[in-house]
């Protein structure tokens, strides 16, 4: 166990083939912080989210976890080291019911306590509980975003990236997701969650992260900007201070 | 056609998956120029109902009336084409390697071109309208914020931006009615403003209906006339959007106190 | 001196590389052992070969390339019909000298000479000569009337079972059951146990090589041995073959257009030099082709000249000396081949003679 | 009559049982790569090839030739699975007809190339015919048999329970996904192919004593006898491809007998054909909703 | 990224349409620049284009993989064949009558087996051509089995007092250049219509295709008759030209070299096609060279075509018809 746990990137920049998303994101993530990132459509979130899990193509820049950079690392590693994702969109094997799921999202964990997990999880979501001999691909939008909420939930790791995990879910579903997130964040797991629900997003934070163009425009404690601050960050980039400045 | 029937009615939908009752005999309609509300827990039938309502899936028991005319049975293309309801889905769905004009145009052909033989047709007439699609296309674009991305594949979109896509598709041809299965998920709060305008703009002007499931309560609230609320796979209560909230078996089981 | 340029069209890849890989290894021989010998009147051979996959469209693709890139004025091939049919025009409109040595098709002599392709010429038995034979002799002397058919499921197999069926009746003889397997069948349990349900006498076969060893072996598998006769032609008489199922083979009957036990000097170096060569047996397709190369060879020597027109009328009018015995041509292109008659006696092919007969054609 | 008929089933179920283990090697790679592997039949010829060669040319025992025959295709279908296969994961299904159709022509041709293209005979193993119910078999297909039916159970534990057997499902679902949960796609694809390759060997040096002659060309018929069997069965799925080899070994035999031989053939797609009518998705298939 | 956009120094001249006129004047003059040889390979490639221009628009744009080409191929030929044969019938008879029975039996064939998704589909088709095989072979009375129909008559066109009769491998190919090129305008005007827009959006999701209206079933039935349609065309040229029609026509051989024009080429792409149709034929001749390796090389030039050019050479096409198109 080493000890700095914190994750800092530095001059990230990443995206698709020869095509760049992200230039120049500088982010610093003490261990046990949650932060929320949030921006327009097409800003960039996924793309950071899956940069930092080794799914896309960095050009520059570092990532420092644990004393060393996984910038160039896979997936596979990364998750070795603690680093959980839950992407955006469909991520479960449709054709195997929710208990094998359950099972594959262990597949790298060797120890016998994961049994016992899934019980937990099972605990947290009861609706996956009566479904857990359906097949995934079978069940509803929403019971598959608890499902893979659940995925990673149970690979126990220091730092959970998710991406809009409140998408297709009932007000109460997405309650107990964020109330989960709360719990796991107080037993002193980083997480790094990524919403367009900014409401949501902002209460249960202690950081918000707004990401523009593949540039990070602010940084700071949600207390310190209203909603409708926000939504001209998205727009325009500008705060209304700055935009009066301008004139 | 007979303008005070209901655009659409549906009568004791049923459909279940082996165990699961996905669908429980559920009745409803949709008023005439109305945008109505369709919530619920999850997994409590509500895009099972669309599929069945669509003719994506068959119903096991129940009647889809659209119009004054029954379409139950009619396949998914149908429907679409002579009967002009379309739906959108809830997993985004986009044309992965087309770009978002042509994504739009695709959509837009389906009431253009009525027959399947005009479909094959080159000559000026069928240029023409192809650039009228494309006109009509690029405002909805502009809408949805898509400019820059216009000429992306759609596949290389994000999340948002392609469900974006889908809504816009929606809007190419003039349907009657449209069923919209949470179009504002993954939409950020400033883009929802102006799906929501769009929404409310084709509803008065262009005079299409809606049917919307939707879990954005203030979206619910702020556009829908009246909103229906099911619960394992039966419909709980039907009512205006601020009773509904404030009902208590709706906070129990969807809302969460 | 100038050179003989003779082209080979045969299946040189694919499933039927089989045939070709011999085929072309007995021109080979033939062509070194000629040039070696100081070649043609002084004239040397040069051979180029040319893969047609057993494919109409390959094969007349490699005839094009011989006949336009190359220049030959000769060409030996193909091993399936169908491509020399295809071929036959091809060499008729470019005049080049097509002799085939290995596709039994009847029609490509039907329209071959007076009948029509006058470049064409074959070498190799039809198979209505071999019918005749073989079923005369089953009848005749082994005195069998009950047949069943299991021949292989291409134009070879079929027109031989054809004309079977057209001579039988003069021998008193019925067929029973009547099936035909694809290249590269494996399983013949089922239908042989038809067979020895239905009480034939006799098999008649006309198949591949590669596959009588496994039906032999299957014969015994249902202890068929000994209680059935293989009758046709498919190598029955190669020690290999023998050698798969000894029991089954026992008394089998073979008109063949060679085989290796052949008893004459000539077939006997050519089996030597083959193996020494190729360190494995000829087959049928390596003595044909090999055999072809010196008919061509003596018609150059003869004609006096590489000139193509003149080696034509020289082929036409040549008697020519085989291994197994006197070749000419009648007026349709077509070789009158002796058919060597055998029979498997204690492990071994022996011969009971060799008929030549003439063929009927249809009127045209 | 019935004992026709019975002598004709249990041929069919001999056969069907040969199909059998080359096709459930076809099935499993088609399950993680989504692609009809066109070159599977050669793998069934390199093992022959393998123990001939060791019979033959080393003058080894029928047994370790059969050691000789998988390994030697062990190692081949190692290569191919490294240089081609584990390249193909997320390709669409064209590229993988077209690279394994590549591979075909390029292992068939080979052997034709070093070995020529004539056909050798097979000396070995157990020919002897011996009687069960009244009539004969040859040895060598009893053993067929029970190695027929040893191979599936373990593949059917294998694929439910192992760690590599719920890999091999997970891969054949999706493959993004399997990134996530930390799953080394290329890798479990090398290991099924490697599987596959091994048992069409195996089968092939099993069936060579009884169809004794061994050639560059042999493998393309077995390719074409086992499509339409993984078809029925479902793609990727082993109890299926076990079933649907049985069938058509016995529709096979049947139509051989009562029918002609030369309609063999035809007997696979058209069975399969009817079947896709009737169910097209296959006899034992599971599939998610859009 | 096409050229164009990475080449500011403007308003160079466009070299289209002078290329596309060379292009036109070379195949016109093919048959006197180069052997006969050469023009009996250009011959095979334009008889395959059509079967591929097909095939392209069922795997390219439509998202079919078919292996029943082959079949449609055959059906062509024997229907030409057996025409010219027994008939004597002109050629564009036999032309029109190919494509039309292999365009029908492609609606009994496609019914059934357009249910079917991916791999099952492919099976059934490939399923076709074996079937077909095993007729020919074993229909005796009307195929002449394994004899197979041979001495089939040039092709002749009865034009009242201007007939006249198709011989020798030159006029030949101006017979076949035609018809390609009619094939090739006839694909072109199909997927620049709205129809092709349709059938691409069916390649692309079927589904979502369905839920806007497009009657999928249907242009998939239709698309797949036409693409047999094509494939009996260019059967009947093929009789013609190689005199022999036999059993071996129905192999998957032929379906395969088939499906390695349209994706060589570049599949959802004509001009693919019709490239690629050269390129396989120019290089399986290339490779003649080397009679004892040329299918092996040939499988590694497959190999290096599904990983180094993925897309098949449209792509670099494209480029190619962007760059020399000057800037706008
Ligand atoms: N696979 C891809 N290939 C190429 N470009 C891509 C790809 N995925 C995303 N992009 C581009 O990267 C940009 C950012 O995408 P990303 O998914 O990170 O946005 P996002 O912030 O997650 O938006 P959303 O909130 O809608 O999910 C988009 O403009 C998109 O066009
Ligand atoms: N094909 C199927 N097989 C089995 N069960 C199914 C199938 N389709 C739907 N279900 C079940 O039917 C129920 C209703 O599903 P549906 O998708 O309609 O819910 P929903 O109201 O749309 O939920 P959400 O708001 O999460 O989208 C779910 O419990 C699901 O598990
Ligand atoms: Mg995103
Ligand atoms: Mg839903």
């Amino acid at each position: 166990m080493v000890a700095d746990s914190n994750l800092s990137i530095k001059g990230l920049r990443a995206g698709y083939g020869n095509l760049d998303i992200l230039n120049g994101v500088d982010l610093d993530i003490p261990a046990g912080q949650f932060v929320a990132l949030m921006g327009p459509n097409g800003a960039g979130k996924s793309t950071l989210l899956k940069t930092l899990y080794g799914m896309t193509t960095v050009k520059e820049g570092s990532i420092d976890w644990r004393g060393e950079d996984i910038a160039a690392s896979k997936s596979r590693a990364i998750l070795g080291e603690g680093i959980s994702f839950v992407p955006q969109g469909r991520c479960n094997f449709p054709v195997m019911t929710v208990d094998e799921n359950l099972q594959m999202a262990a597949y790298t964990i060797r120890d016998a306590k994961v049994k016992a997990d899934r019980d937990y999880v099972y605990d947290l979501f009861p609706i996956l509980k009566t479904r857990r001999s359906t097949l995934a691909g079978n069940m509803s939008g929403g019971e598959q975003q608890l499902l893979e909420v659940a995925m990673a939930v149970l690979q126990r790791p220091k730092v959970l990236l998710v991406d809009e995990p409140s998408v297709g879910l009932s007000p109460a579903a997405i309650g107990i997701v964020f109330d989960e997130l709360l719990r796991l964040h107080a037993d002193g797991m980083t997480i790094l969650l990524v919403e367009q629900n900014t409401k949501k997003a902002m209460e249960v934070a202690q950081r918000a992260v707004i990401l523009r163009l593949g540039k990070v425009i602010w940084d700071g404690t949600p207390e310190d900007i209203t909603h409708d601050e926000l939504g001209e960050l998205f727009l325009t980039g500008k705060m209304r201070g700055e935009l009066e400045a301008a004139h | 056609m007979n303008a005070h029937l209901p655009i659409l009615e549906i009568k004791n939908l049923s459909k279940s998956y082996g165990a699961v009752k996905a669908v429980n005999d559920v009745s409803m309609h949709i008023n005439r120029g109305e945008i109505a509300g369709l919530i619920g827990p999850n997994g409590s039938g509500k895009s099972t109902f669309f599929d069945c309502s669509t003719g994506l899936a068959r119903p096991d028991t129940g009647k889809v009336v659209l119009d004054g005319q029954d379409i139950t049975g009619w396949s998914l293309n149908r429907i679409a084409r002579e009967g002009r309801m379309l739906r959108s889905f809830q997993k985004t769905v986009t044309f992965k390697a087309l770009d978002v004009e042509e994504n739009l145009i695709i959509a837009g052909q389906m009431f253009t071109f009525p027959t399947l033989a005009s479909t094959f047709g080159l000559g000026k007439l069928s240029r023409s309208r192809i650039a009228a699609l494309r006109e009509r296309a690029r405002e909805l674009i502009k809408m949805a914020g898509l400019w820059d991305v216009r000429h992306q594949p759609a596949g290389n979109l994000s999340g948002g931006q392609q469900k974006l896509i889908q809504f816009a598709s929606m809007l190419m041809p003039e349907p009657k009615l449209i069923l919209l299965d949470e179009p504002m998920a993954g939409i950020n709060p400033k883009i929802i403003e102006r799906v929501v305008d769009t929404i409310q703009y084709a509803n008065k002007s262009l005079g299409v209906s809606f049917l919307v499931i939707e879990h954005n309560i203030d979206v619910v609230t702020s556009i829908c006339q009246r909103v229906v609320v099911l619960d394992q796979g039966a419909k709980l209560v039907e009512g205006l959007p601020h009773d509904i909230i404030q009902d208590q078996r709706v906070r129990e089981a969807y809302l969460g106190g | 001196a100038e050179t003989i340029k003779l082209g080979i069209v045969a299946p040189m890849s694919g499933p039927n590389a089989r045939y070709g890989g011999f085929s072309m290894h007995g021109a080979e021989l033939a062509v070194k052992d000629i040039n070696d010998a100081g070649g043609i009147n002084g004239m040397k051979i040069e051979l180029f070969n040319a893969d047609s996959q057993g494919t109409p469209v390959e094969g007349v693709s490699a005839t094009r390339r011989l006949i336009d890139q190359d220049e030959v004025s000769f060409i030996i091939g193909d091993v399936s019909s169908s491509v020399t049919l295809a071929m036959q025009p091809v060499a008729e409109d470019a005049e080049v000298l097509l002799l085939n040595a290995a596709s039994s098709n009847p029609k490509i002599t039907y329209q071959a000479g007076v009948g029509g392709f006058k470049w064409t010429y074959r070498n190799y038995p039809t198979d209505e000569n071999r019918a005749l034979v073989v079923a005369k002799y089953a009848a005749e002397q082994r005195g069998f009337t009950k047949f069943a058919v299991l021949s292989v499921d291409s134009d070879y197999g079929r027109s031989a079972v054809t004309f079977t069926k057209k001579y039988l009746p003069d021998f008193k003889g019925e067929i029973l059951s009547e099936d035909y397997y694809k290249e590269g069948e494996v399983d013949f349990r089922s239908v042989l146990a038809k067979i020895r349900d239905n009480g034939a006498q006799a098999i008649i076969m006309y198949g591949l090589a590669d596959t009588t060893p496994i039906i032999a072996r299957q014969i015994l598998e249902l202890g068929l041995a000994g209680k059935v006769t293989l009758i046709g032609n498919g190598e029955f008489n190669t020690e290999k073959t023998i050698k798969a199922a000894p029991k089954a083979m026992e008394g089998a009957i073979e008109a063949a257009a060679w085989l290796p036990q052949y008893d004459s000097p000539a077939s006997k170096a050519f089996v030597e030099k083959f193996t020494a060569a190729y360190n494995e047996a000829p087959n049928n397709h390596a003595y044909v082709h090999w055999d072809t190369v010196n008919l061509l060879a003596q018609a150059i020597k003869e004609a006096g000249s590489a000139d193509k027109e003149a080696v034509r009328e020289a082929l036409s009018k040549i008697k020519y000396k085989s291994p197994v015995g006197d070749v000419t041509f009648d007026d349709h292109n077509q070789a009158r081949l002796p058919m060597i008659l055998l029979q498997i006696e204690n492990g071994k092919p022996s011969i009971k003679g060799a008929y030549t007969a003439e063929i009927q054609y249809p009127a045209n | 009559m019935f004992s026709t008929l019975l002598e004709q089933v249990v041929n069919g179920i001999v056969t069907g049982s040969v199909y059998a283990i080359v096709a459930v090697g076809m099935t499993m790679i088609f399950g993680v790569l989504r692609a009809i592997n066109f070159a599977h039949g050669e793998y069934y010829m390199l093992g022959t090839f393998g123990a001939w060669f060791a019979t033959d040319y080393l003058g080894l025992s029928y047994e370790a030739s059969i050691v000789v025959g998988v390994l030697s295709t062990v190692v081949v279908a190692y290569v191919v699975g490294q240089l081609v296969m584990r390249r193909m994961v997320g390709a669409p299904a064209e590229s993988g007809v077209l690279a394994t159709l590549g591979v075909a022509l390029i292992l068939q041709n080979t052997v034709i190339f070093v070995f020529g293209g004539g056909y050798k005979f097979f000396s070995g193993g157990y020919i002897e015919p011996v009687s069960i119910l009244g009539f004969t078999l040859a040895e060598q297909r009893i053993i067929i048999l029970v190695v027929c039916l040893l191979v599936f159970v373990g593949l059917e534990l294998m694929v439910t329970y192992s760690r590599l057997g719920m890999a091999m499902r997970a891969v054949s679902q999706n493959v993004e996904c399997c990134g996530v949960v930390g799953i080394d796609v290329p890798q479990v694809v090398l290991r099924t192919f490697v599987l596959g390759a091994a048992l069409a060997a195996l089968s092939g040096v099993l069936t060579a004593p009884v169809n004794v002659s061994v050639y560059g060309g042999m493998g393309e018929l077995i390719t074409f006898k086992t499509l339409p069997i993984i078809i029925m069965g479902g793609l990727g799925n082993v109890r299926g491809t076990f079933v649907a080899a049985m069938i058509l070994g016995i529709a096979e035999s049947l139509v051989a007998t009562y029918i002609g031989l030369q309609y063999r053939d035809t007997v696979g797609f058209a069975t399969l054909i009817l079947m896709l009518m009737w169910r097209p998705h296959g006899l034992f298939s599971t599939q998610a909703r859009f | 990224m096409s050229l164009t956009d990475t080449a500011p120094q403007a308003r160079r001249r466009d070299l289209r349409i002078p290329l596309a006129a060379i292009l036109v004047v070379a195949a016109l003059a093919a048959p006197f620049i180069g052997t006969r040889y050469v023009t009996h390979s250009l011959i095979i490639a334009l008889i395959f284009m059509l079967p591929a221009h097909g095939l392209n628009l069922l795997v390219g744009y439509t998202g079919l993989l078919s292996l029943a080409q082959a079949a449609f191929f055959g059906i062509g030929a024997y229907t030409a064949g057996l025409l010219a044969v027994h008939y004597d019938t002109p050629f564009y008879v036999n032309l029109l009558a190919a494509g039309l029975v292999s365009g029908l039996l492609a609606l009994p064939l496609g019914i059934p087996a357009l249910r079917l998704r991916a791999t099952s589909f492919v099976m059934c088709t490939l399923g076709f051509v074996i079937i077909g095989q095993a007729i020919a072979k074993n229909w005796i009375s009307v195929t002449r089995g394994d004899m197979g129909l041979s001495g089939i008559p040039k092709p002749y066109f009865e034009l009242g007092p201007l007939s006249f009769t198709v011989t020798g491998t030159t006029s030949f190919y101006y017979l076949a250049l035609a018809v390609a090129a009619l094939g090739t305008l006839a694909a072109w005007a199909i997927v620049r219509s709205p129809a092709g827009r349709n059938m691409v959006a069916i390649r692309e999701n079927e589904t979502l295709a369905e839920s806007l209206g497009v009657p999928t079933w249907r242009y998939k039935l239709i698309v797949f008759m036409i693409s047999a349609a094509f494939a009996g065309v260019g059967g009947s040229l093929y009789a013609h030209y190689l005199t022999v029609v036999s059993p071996l026509t129905f192999q998957m051989y032929y379906s395969t070299t088939m499906l390695i024009i349209v994706l060589g080429g570049g599949a959802g792409m004509i001009s693919g096609t019709v490239f690629g149709s050269l390129l396989f034929v120019g290089l399986t001749e290339a490779l003649r060279v080397a009679p004892e390796v040329r299918m092996i090389a040939y499988g590694f030039c497959l190999l290096v075509l599904v990983f180094w050019f993925k897309k098949g050479f449209a792509p670099l096409i494209n480029r190619f018809w962007n760059a020399i198109g000057g800037s706008k």
